[in-house]
């Protein structure tokens, strides 16, 4: 495929060959996240998803997440990628590997990973229904406007 | 000039997706005002700026050439 | 290759292929724990390991974990493999996949679920470095000889 | 009878992976005393016992046909 750390991409994400990717001969531990399409959310039923992205912003929000992550847990390697466009149920649209030399900070950095895309990651998801569709925000029910803890320039 | 990009809800809202208007001198603030005269949308109001694909405060001053998008509240992951 | 919910294996372990195996329409997060053969452990090199199980055994306790994990999480998949035999620096020890309705859930049945295989499956690593060899044990530090928060008959 | 498996270190320890032994009537502890007799290894001690597959307390009395396992301490995962 490529030799990206962080990607944006209509094509679908392959976790094993991702979490190949962080495989090194210092790790011991590799945690990976995939977020899947679920059917059901609340009791609605979703038919697909649309996700769309700021790509170029979006890569360098990620590569941002990679080095807080590496600065916050030394000895960390991470891999993620966001898949965009129609998602229909069981799709995965996001995968996070990060390798690290104990199993610790492998479950802290995949975590703060996946907390980090949904704050400040430019990527958007659109439900569809059978009665209808929505553009979905603010999961992390942060205050509008107000980039969590995020650095405005 | 300036490129102003609009995403998601609010791409559909305004009915298009970029747009060139002269901003540069005013502030992030003022610009979100002058941009709602023309695409008076709620979402405008709860969305993030970002100058350059990096993360803008109100207070942040627009140059000639600058990309400004307007990102509603994020859904990815 | 096989229908199983956990299993010891002297075969390589395929993360995309247990991945696969969790994923599910009712479910939006999975997470990933993959424990690999690392290098180096306190500044000592190892050249490689050599695991050994009581496989019989080893596959009811993996077996009891995943119904641990299925009573405490409600509606979480699990599948869990473990390899025996020799390995080398980065081959796969341990794949263990969940898949849950939404994150934090998945976060914490992986987590519960590696650190129970090191209190009770009955699997044993010799390190083999350059100057010698030795049987590790005790890595959770818990009592020799008695079964932490497992019921004695 | 009763056969007896020894795992890892024990195993080595042993010089034999499993033996036959009539244990019938004894409790665990019991066991692991008269098990020590015959191989004196201080891995015994720290050992958990499985009988048939599931650890079993030092109370824990012995059946004919019973398989008694010696499980150094676990370092899998």
């Amino acid at each position: 495929m490529n030799g990206k750390q962080v990607w944006v991409t209509e094509e679908p994400l392959s976790p094993g060959e991702i979490i190949s990717r962080v495989t090194r001969r210092d790790a011991g531990a590799i945690n990976t996240f995939i977020g899947t399409v679920r059917e059901f959310t609340k009791g609605k039923k979703t038919l697909y998803l649309h996700y769309e992205a700021y790509p170029a912003m979006a890569e360098k929000k990620l590569q941002q997440i990679a080095d807080e992550i590496e600065k916050q847990w030394p000895g960390t390697t991470t891999v993620m990628a966001h898949r965009t466009g129609r998602l229909d149920i069981t799709d995965i649209a996001v995968v996070i590997a990060v390798s690290t030399p104990h199993r610790d900070a492998s479950y802290a950095a995949s975590r703060y990973a996946i907390e980090r895309i949904k704050e400040i990651v430019p990527i958007w998801k659109k439900e569809h229904w059978e009665d209808g569709e929505e553009w979905i925000g603010n999961q992390k029910e942060t205050k509008p406007g107000v980039p969590t803890k995020e650095e405005s320039r | 000039m300036n490129q102003l990009l609009f995403f998601a809800g609010l791409k559909e809202a305004a009915g298009t997706e970029n747009v060139n208007m002269d901003l540069a001198g005013l502030t992030v603030e003022e610009v979100k005002k002058k941009v709602f005269e023309v695409y008076p949308s709620e979402q405008l109001q709860t969305s993030m700026v970002a100058v350059n694909e990096e993360f803008a405060g109100q207070e942040h001053k627009i140059e000639e050439g600058d990309t400004i998008a307007f990102l509603p509240p994020v859904s990815g992951g």
